[in-house]
């Protein structure tokens, strides 16, 4: 089962780094340099992604592409890096979104070039290296990095209210993180003797999984209560608390119901790169910690908080849809239609079954693209007329029919019209949610999300682009340029790749899926999945764990311990 | 022989005077003087204690209450130049003047 | 029937291969109008659309003419049968996950066929009619584009497999309605009626999904729990599902068999299986609920769905707003083909829908009120197309009851027949419009039948065809529904069907009078004076042949009407045309309705039967002919020339011009709720409760405690040493409680 | 390394029988003194240099002081290595613990001292004294390290605080200078003069004034005298709780912070608090397991030092004493450590929901060095983060702005980011370090002491601790937010020199390469927290 090492990962995640550091030497006024040395990282990063997708067999070992080197061994950190398929398909939909966001901001910016294109690489660093870790730590390293670089996109380069935004977009992540951190630290002490622990993904999960069995063991049975482990005991009391402050964490980025009043803000506030990023990547990292952390390493939590992360997924998908319907912001509009759309990546995800998490697998992949694509057209037509009110604008399919049919094909793979990528994601999800233990009215309040999609998806475009011309300035606008075209094409295409020939992904994301759905259920075991000891137990190349050194006094030592004096 | 407990019951009183002085008087060389209180407090009960424990392991009380005058002595120092600073910047030693940082 | 349909010289084998092509060709005609339209210019654009289409209706042909072929079968993936007269295409899964699988899998068999037929063909048909009607429109390649994209999504609807890619067709002809009807968006009304039918189809197409899912864990339900021999037992319906996925028609139809055959209410002495309909499912996400209670439900969700699509109540309000677009687009989607897509749906599952009596009664009751309410509105509206789409939302209206009552080949037949009348009415409103300077209230025209002669012809054929007149097609699609409320046997409900007969015959009658008051008031009489353009003209050929052809298919659909053979294994009656060409699709149906005895045939004989059969007949050519005149007197000589409506009918004639508030009971109870809500939610639970309480109020808090403790650090060196001291004495008083203790 | 057979000798001659005799002690007993020396040595120097100096130049002062600095952070860096145990007949101790504040104290002098440089330059105020003085102030850091009696202890920490008054009042012409050398130098005697006290009665309960054989007379002590052990423990805790600026002793933090020159203010957030810190830990490692309520008082110092310090600082809008503040909160998370260097013996009991709830069972030969290290390391990172930070203060200040009450007002930062970018990321990474965000130094330092206080089963504390932390992340963003999304003001920046850029560059640089590539420092300090005594 061992993957051979590869550092083709370390290429994907430190190369866009490598060329921040490219354009940060390069003089401040040269901006068509520094558009150009950025958008060369961007393209570069994007094959190394391609050939990493292409590199990955969903037919090998659940994480391949590994790489691995001692890394602050004394806290138990090691410098890990692997992709299975849910993470080489982000990193590939993160490396496409790349050289997009680049160009989306050709124009847009003007000031602070450098600084900007900076930012970009270095977040597009921080999100691969987020995506590609093994280690715990180094994923939170990462996940937390991401912070600073789109701290500065939004608060620098954003709209009026920008500081605000950015300032609370920054605090409220990282509440949730630090509490998650904790949390972390915690499971690390549980997962095994001094010696033996390792915040190194698979060596974690690997020490927790006969705890959690009996865990869930006990937790259906109390027959089974009487002689657990130690650690056993600990996960059985202190578990929730781990597992909320991961699902905490995790919430917000996603974000779920009452905790994501951060996005609407940040959205609005931020200039189109970064709602593009937030949008299309950042927002997965919380769906993905819950797919890779909260859940497989607390699986009897996980089924034990069913029930409130999926009513929560719930309240966001039909609450979200019914903000989206009070707006007048577009993006603030678009913001909330995120919060449910990623109401049906977690939902999917809490099904604990197949279907509904390879639709939510999907869906965060439909997401990156449709909703990256909504921020992106926008932000064309606001680059045009810096304006974010529905009412603002009116008529604009005559002055510009091109970018018309973008974006209502976009809005139509954000509705899940079938035939778009967000019709296979949705479908499965609902789908799954139908087939999993969930009562069927969950399923059926679900499915609603699809009235309230079209509705007020719909209700942009007839405001935005139909009837008649009210404003002059509207009249005259110009439909998009050549690099606009460019820039908006490969995702307008792939919303039809996606939605027609979903199979080539999806069969990278089967792997996984299989694993999520066996690592959850072996916390209930349950007559239709037979969940291999061999599905479940994770293999990654080891480095020999770093023993803690432990006080070694020589012998021929004469000095004494001066507590031994009296 | 008078008791230990004697010597330190005035150590005390003189310790607490000397806190009393410093919280409540408003002159700064007063307050200054009020520490020096202390400090002798201390050493009266090293002293006291001294003679209770006798020639014991490691620094006695009576080397000790010597490094606490020598101490003091330094303090005083820095002090009453640090007082005089005051003095010439502000022109007045009442405490309640001293007080532009706050908050 | 093979004298009928003598063998074709080419392979099965390649039309069966080469079934992709009859959805290929209009996409890539959509394809080509829609990125090159601007550059190729009106004629190329035109030709390529009308080519694209007319392929697909020559390709169409080749497949019915192959379906008529005996030797015509298909290897069933989920039964070791074989499924005669129908042809099959596979091209490779389209998504799987878990053990679900879809595959791009097209299925022709005699149904779709004959939907293939109408499609490619009035298809064509009103292509060559916007040519000249759509001639100085600015969007002519997109218009084109939009329409080639409709013709291949309806024909994916039709040439579906499954569930999921009939799915695709469905959400995908409402997708094209959108863009249709609101073609002419910078009118702001005619982009909201877009949006109002696409959201109506979506509240319809989340029953849709509803039902999908629920067939999806019946089919699970019903493999985990079947008994041994049963369809769904099998090894090959496992293969099936590996291969096709449960929402796959055939496996849809195992199941139906399955559930039949363990059905005990009709054999209550035979021995009961593990798997019973009526019994609870005992695991998985269903337990506790019925097979039964569960299809109904499925059919009920369906129900919505279809009454999404094919504007039944409650949601048929979309369908006379969607008059909003080009007239040839509400021929083609909102009368002949897009609309009738509920009704496809039900015969295709027909194996299904027999086994609920309960949600055939529905389905009969819904499309029944639905048929008297359109009616009665129809009366009161002035509006050309508007009259013609409220009878529409009527005729569906008597598909669904035929339906309901079990009769899918009749239901069937009226989908073909209104779909040659109706595109003729449609298409004639059109030419009216054309020729009128784009008026379309009735009160405004008058006198057409001398300054256009086609159309009003064309016209007159298709408003006796639709009323009811012997002779013409609607006659027989209609009265053959109205027989089945009459004698069909279902199960429980046979009162209701008896009366939904006699509703059926009042809206019929409703149909002829506001059919006839329509066809008087536009083209008899006199030109009214308030007419936009003082004279007429008549259309050019583009516009009147279709109308030609149109007219002359609603006569000749007869045919398919007409009672003409008498097949040896139904000794009772002889069949219809039609009911005989789709008895390999409807047989299974017909069968299982029998065996569980929940949908049987009259058990009159014959000469009783045909007694029946011509009394009810002659009732409903009465009806019509009646109504119709008085129609006709009423309009020709009473009302003519704006004599005042009786003043004792007003307020009904207003209520039903209004109809009947509906759309406002809508706006009041669920829209401006829905809004209410958002805006109540967003401001009080988001905007203040969430984000300022509690995420700002935190921060406040915080910051106000931090100036509250700043206000102790006060400067006072002696305050400070209080603060030290105060912490001292806290500290020695805590340090003498525990010595205390 | 070995130690010579003389110096174990020396270790039998301390016994109690031959006190009457003068020990004897080996050179290898000096060495930790060493640093110390060197410091001592050169601050008289340039005291001298400037009583008979006739050049007309001082730049060499500066110059001379950061070479000691460096020579003695080498020594006490070689230090680090020699084998552990007491020196000076028990009153001293040699271990890695004491070498690596001796180190910090050096760096803290050698930086400070290099921003005094730019800043007295413009001033046209340099002075030898400065210098000597702010060697004496880390010689007495040095010390006071490596104290293990209480006496030594205390001189010691005059000797630190007696010359930082000095420099706090340094500034004599500005009354802001003045009023922080006299708020603390009143302050800071009657906090000494209260530990001296604790001190006595100490040793009136257990006659010794030792650390380690206190810690052996103290359960007994605590048994036959609780009257007089209790409150002698009291006062020496509060006392030196006065140096680490723990709440509610740290009300002099903010007005000395501010007043003092900033050079100044540097050396005392780096220098002065690592070299109190040691002396807390010392003690409380000594005096910590004789009773739970230790782990109560210091569990309840830790978290109103973390909470109060932070809500404090939210509200400011002076940078400076901002960052006061900051200091504030930062030294109770470090009470987090210290806090957890106690839980191993008191596990299984409810001490409340502060601390103590049994995670991971650990025991104290696993905690301590845990607690140790990670005290150790945010020491470490914070005294790196904090010169940096108030390094870029004192490279904005103007001399004109000099006793204005905004000279640092927020407003001051507006636009640097465009006017001196390096200072802006390089305070910008300061920010980040001190709000503990990842890929810098400051994360790892969160990261250890958390570690450790999970390990300790101080979850309360900790939780309390992360959210205390991410409100402080607000006012470091704001600070982020002036420097980068502000347009700039039209006034003129001040003038730049080498010696203040070298210092920042250099902080910036390890916090991020420190942060990210710590390397063998790690071990290093892994080395020094086993074999911390006791």
């Amino acid at each position: 089962m061992n993957a051979s090492s590869s550092p083709l990962l370390n290429y994907v995640v430190f190369l866009p780094m490598a060329f921040a550091f490219l354009v940060l030497l390069l003089p401040g006024n040269e901006k068509g340099q520094i558009r150009f040395a950025t958008l060369l990282g961007m393209l570069v990063n994007l094959v190394t992604g391609i050939w990493a997708f292409a590199a990955f067999n969903p037919a090998g070992s659940e994480f391949q592409l590994e790489y691995r080197l001692f890394w602050l061994s004394d806290l138990g950190i090691s410098y890990h890096l692997g992709v299975d398929g849910l993470a080489v398909a982000l990193v590939l939909l993160t490396a496409l979104l790349g050289p997009l966001v680049v160009l989306s901001s050709w124009r847009f910016v003007e000031e602070r070039v450098k600084e900007f294109h900076v930012c970009l690489l270095v977040l597009q660093t921080a999100m691969m290296g987020a995506l590609c870790s093994l280690d715990v730590m180094l994923f939170y390293i990462f996940f937390e990095a991401m912070l600073i670089p789109m701290y500065f996109l939004i608060g620098v380069f954003g709209s009026e209210e920008r500081q605000k935004a950015a300032l609370k977009f920054f605090l409220y992540t990282l509440v949730g993180s630090l509490l998650m951190l904790l949390a972390l630290l915690w499971v690390f002490f549980l997962s095994g003797p001094e010696g033996t622990r390792s915040f190194d993904y698979a060596a974690l999960y690997n020490n927790l999984m006969e705890a959690n069995r009996e865990v869930s063991l006990c937790m259906q049975n109390n027959a089974h209560c009487s002689n657990l482990s130690a650690t056993a005991a600990a996960l059985l009391k202190w578990g929730p608390w781990m597992f909320g402050a991961f699902a905490l964490a995790f919430a917000i980025k996603v974000p779920m119901f009452p905790v994501h009043t951060w996005l609407p803000d940040a959205h609005v506030q931020a200039p189109v790169a970064g709602s593009m990023v937030l949008a299309g990547v950042l927002l997965k990292m919380g769906t993905f910690g819950f797919w890779r952390y909260a859940m497989p390493l607390f699986p009897a939590q996980a089924w034990a908080y069913q029930n409130v992360l999926v009513a929560l997924s719930l309240i966001g998908i039909v609450y979200g849809a019914l903000m989206c319907l009070a707006q007048k912001d577009i993006k603030k509009l678009i913001a909330y239609s995120s919060v449910s759309h990623m109401g049906f990546c977690m939902l999917g995800m809490l099904t604990f079954q197949a279907e509904g998490t390879m639709g939510a697998a999907y869906q965060m992949l439909n997401h990156g693209v449709s909703t990256g694509a909504l921020f992106l057209l926008f932000g064309m037509l606001y680059e045009r007329r810096h304006l974010r009110n529905m009412t603002d604008y009116g008529g604009i399919a005559k002055a510009m029919p091109i970018f018309t049919v973008f974006f209502l094909i976009i809005t139509f793979s954000s509705i899940a019209v079938p035939g778009t990528n967000g019709f296979v994601g949705e479908f499965l999800v609902l789908l799954g949610t139908f087939k999993s233990n969930l009562p069927l009215w969950a399923g059926i309040l679900a499915t609603t999300g699809v009235i309230f999609g079209a509705a007020y998806m719909l209700w942009v475009v007839q405001r935005v682009f139909f009837g008649p011309v009210t404003q002059q300035a509207n009249a005259g606008l110009k439909d998009l340029r050549f690099r606009e075209f460019v820039t908006a094409l490969p995702l307008v295409l792939l919303v039809f790749v996606m939605g027609l020939k979903p199979q080539p992904i999806l069969e990278v994301l089967s792997p996984s899926v299989k694993r999520y759905v066996a690592r959850v259920h072996q916390a209930k075991p349950n007559p239709e999945s037979n969940t291999a000891r061999e599905l479940l137990r994770m293999h990654v190349r080891e480095l020999p764990t770093p023993k803690l050194a432990q006080a070694q006094v020589d012998d021929s030592q004469p000095l004494n311990q001066p507590g031994e004096r009296q | 022989m008078i008791p230990t407990s004697a010597c330190l019951l005035l150590s005390a009183m003189l310790f607490c005077l000397g806190m009393l002085g410093v919280l409540l008087r408003k002159n700064a060389l007063v307050i200054f003087m009020s520490v020096e209180l202390m400090l002798n407090a201390a050493n009266l009960a090293f002293i006291g204690f001294a003679r209770q424990h006798g020639n014991t392991i490691g620094t006695s009380g009576h080397v000790s209450a010597f490094f606490v005058i020598a101490v003091a002595a330094a303090e005083a120092a820095v002090g009453l130049a640090i007082i005089i600073a005051l003095f010439r910047t502000r022109k007045t030693l009442d405490v309640d003047e001293v007080r532009v940082m706050k908050h | 029937m093979e004298k009928l349909f003598p063998e074709y010289p080419f392979s099965i084998q390649n039309i069966e291969n080469g079934l992709w092509l009859i959805i290929a060709l209009p996409l890539l005609g959509a394809l080509i109008n829609g990125v090159f339209g601007k550059a190729l210019g009106r004629k190329n654009v035109h030709w390529v659309a009308c080519a694209s289409v007319g392929g697909s209706f020559l390709l169409s042909l080749l497949v019915m003419w192959a379906l008529g072929n005996v030797n015509t079968s298909v290897f069933n993936p989920f039964s070791p049968d074989i499924s005669r007269y129908a042809l099959s295409a596979d091209y490779g899964t389209w998504f799987s996950a878990g053990s679900f699988k879809v595959s791009f899998g097209l299925w022709a068999d005699r149904l779709s066929a004959t939907m293939l037929l109408v499609i490619t063909g009035v298809g064509f048909l009103i292509h060559l009619y916007s040519t000249s009607y759509m001639e100085h429109d600015k969007g002519y390649a997109k218009y084109f584009c939009f329409l080639n994209l409709f013709v291949a999504m309806m024909l994916t609807l039709v040439l579906a497999d499954s569930l999921v890619l009939l799915f695709v067709g469905w959400e995908g002809v409402g997708l094209c309605s959108y863009l249709l009807i609101g073609f002419w968006y910078d009118d702001n009304a005619k982009a909201w009626a877009g949006r109002k039918a696409f959201i109506t189809n979506r509240i319809g197409d989340f029953g849709f999904l509803v039902a999908s899912f629920l067939l999806v864990l019946l089919v699970t339900a019903a493999v985990r729990e079947a008994p041994q021999g049963t369809p769904v037992s099998s090894y090959r319906f496992s293969t099936g599902l590996s291969e096709k996925g449960p929402l796959a028609f055939q496996s849809l139809s195992a199941l139906a068999t399955t559930l039949a055959a363990t059905d005990t209410t009709a054999k209550p002495n035979q021995e009961t299986p593990a798997l019973v309909m009526n019994r609870d499912i005992e695991t998985g996400p269903l337990k506790g609920y019925s097979y039964a209670g569960v299809l109904t439900a499925v059919l009920l969700f369906f129900l919505l769905g279809a009454a999404g699509k094919s504007a039944q109540l409650p949601l048929y309000v979309w369908l006379p707003d969607a008059m909003a677009g080009p007239t040839p687009v509400s021929a083609l989607i909102h009368a002949a083909t897009m609309v009738t897509a509920g009704v496809y749906l039900f015969c295709r599952i027909s194996y299904l829908v027999v086994l609920s009596p309960f949600a055939m009664a529905t389905i009969a009751v819904v499309g029944c009120l639905t048929a008297l309410i359109a009616a009665l509105i129809a009366f009161a509206q002035d509006d050309i197309k508007k009259i013609l789409a409220y009878s529409t939302v009527s005729q569906l209206g008597f598909m669904f009851m035929g339906i309901g009552c079990g009769l899918f080949w009749a239901a069937f037949l009226h989908v073909v027949t209104h779909a040659f009348f109706k595109a003729c009415m449609f298409l004639g409103a059109g030419s009216v419009m054309h020729g009128n300077g784009d008026e379309t209230n009735i009160k405004r025209l008058g006198g057409l039948r001398r300054e256009m002669p086609w159309t009003s012809w064309t016209f007159l054929i298709g408003t006796l065809a639709i009323t009811g007149i012997v002779p013409l097609s609607g006659f027989f699609s209609k009265d053959a529904i109205l027989f089945g409320l009459e004698t069909q046997q279902l199960t429980g409900y046979v009162p209701v069907l008896h009366t939904l007969y006699w509703l059926g015959l009042i809206a019929a009658a409703c149909t002829a009078f506001y059919m006839v008051r329509l066809y008087v008031l536009t083209f008899e009489g006199k030109r009214s004076p308030l007419a936009k353009l003082p004279h007429a003209h008549e259309s050019a050929w583009p516009m009147t042949l279709p109308l030609v052809v149109l007219a002359a298919l609603s006569v000749l659909a007869i045919a398919h009407g007409l009672p003409l053979l008498s097949l040896p294994h139904s000794p009772h009656h002889s069949q219809t045309l039609m009911e005989a060409y789709l008895f390999p699709v409807f047989n299974v149906a017909n069968q299982l309705g029998a065996d569980t005895q929940k949908l049987l045939k009259t058990g009159l004989d014959k000469t009783e039967w045909t007694s029946l059969l011509w009394t009810g007949w002659f009732k409903a050519w009465l009806i019509a002919l009646v109504s119709g005149g008085i129609s006709a007197l009423l309009y020709f000589k009473l009302w003519r020339g704006g004599r005042k409506f009786p003043a004792i009918l007003e307020p009904l004639r207003r209520f039903a011009q209004n109809k009947f508030f509906v759309d406002e009971l809508y706006e009041l109870l669920f829209i401006e709720r829905a809004k209410g809500l958002a805006k109540g939610l967003y401001r009080y639970v988001d905007a203040f409760f969430v984000d300022r309480v509690a995420v700002h109020g935190t921060a406040q808090t915080v910051g106000f405690l931090g100036r509250v403790l700043c206000w102790f650090q006060n400067g006072n060196v002696q305050a400070y040493a209080s603060a030290i001291a105060l912490a001292l004495a806290v500290g020695l008083t805590y340090a003498l409680l525990q010595v205390l203790s | 390394m070995s130690a010579s057979p003389s110096l174990a000798s020396s270790m039998l001659s301390t016994m109690p029988a031959s006190t009457a005799s003068l020990p004897s002690f080996s050179l290898l007993e000096f060495q930790p003194l060493l640093p110390a020396a060197i410091l001592a040595v050169t601050a008289m120097l340039l005291m001298l240099s400037e009583a008979f100096s006739v050049s007309k130049s001082r730049s060499y002062q500066a110059i001379l002081a950061a070479v000691a600095s460096v020579v003695a952070g080498f020594l006490a860096f070689q230090n680090t290595q020699l084998p552990v145990g007491l020196i000076l007949d028990g009153r001293g101790v040699m271990d890695g613990f004491s070498s690596w504040i001796t180190l910090i104290a050096c760096f803290a002098a050698g930086m400070s001292s290099l921003l005094a440089f730019g800043f007295f330059r413009q001033r046209n105020a340099e002075r030898g004294e400065f210098y000597g003085l702010l060697l004496f102030s880390a010689a007495g850091m040095s010390l006071l390290a490596v104290s293990n009696e209480f006496i030594t202890l205390f001189v010691n920490l005059e000797l630190m605080s007696l010359a930082t008054y000095a420099l706090a009042a340094f500034w004599r012409r500005s009354s802001r200078s003045v009023e922080a050398g006299f708020k603390y130098f009143i302050l800071g005697a009657f906090a000494s003069a209260i530990l001296i006290y604790g001190v006595a009665l100490l040793y009136g309960a257990t006659g010794t004034t030792q650390l380690d054989m206190l810690h052996h007379q103290l359960p007994k002590a605590l048994e036959d005298t609780p009257w007089l052990t209790w409150p002698g423990l009291i006062l020496v805790l509060a006392g030196l709780s006065f140096k680490i600026a723990a709440v509610p002793l740290h009300m002099w933090t903010p007005d000395v912070y501010e007043g003092a020159p900033t050079p100044v203010t540097a050396l005392m957030s780096a220098g002065i608090k690592a070299a109190a810190f040691v002396a807390l830990v010392r003690v409380v490692l000594h005096v910590g397991d004789s009773s739970v309520v230790f782990l109560h008082l210091l569990s309840f110092l830790a978290a109103i030092t973390m909470v109060v310090g932070n809500l404090l600082a939210i509200a400011q809008r002076n940078v400076k004493r901002m960052l006061a503040y900051s200091s504030i909160a930062h030294a109770g998370y470090i009470l987090i450590g210290v806090a957890a260097l106690f839980t191993a013996n008191h596990l299984g009991n409810d001490v409340g929901v502060l601390s103590a709830t049994n995670v991971a069972n650990p025991t104290a030969e696993t905690l301590r060095p845990m607690a140790l290290q990670g005290i150790l390391f945010y020491l470490l990172s914070y005294a790196i983060t904090v010169v940096g930070a108030f390094g870029v203060l004192a490279a904005i200040e103007k001399r004109e702005d000099d006793g204005a009450a905004d000279a640092w007002d927020l407003n001051k930062l507006s636009g640097l980011a465009t006017r001196r970018p390096g200072w802006a990321l390089a305070m910008a990474l300061f920010m980040f370090s001190m709000g503990g965000i990842p890929s810098t130094i400051g994360f790892l330092g969160k990261l250890y002491l958390f570690k450790a206080g999970i390990s300790a089963g101080l979850i309360g504390l900790s939780v309390l601790g992360v959210l205390a932390s991410a409100a402080g992340m607000y006012y470091y963003l704001r600070v982020i937010v002036y420097m980068y999304m502000k347009p700039s003001p039209e006034t003129e920046m001040g003038a730049r020199h080498w010696s203040t850029e070298f210092v920042l560059a250099a902080s910036a640089v390890a916090v991020v390469l420190l942060g990210l590539l710590p390397g063998p420092l790690l071990d290093w300090l892994r080395q020094a927290a086993l074999f911390a005594p006791n």
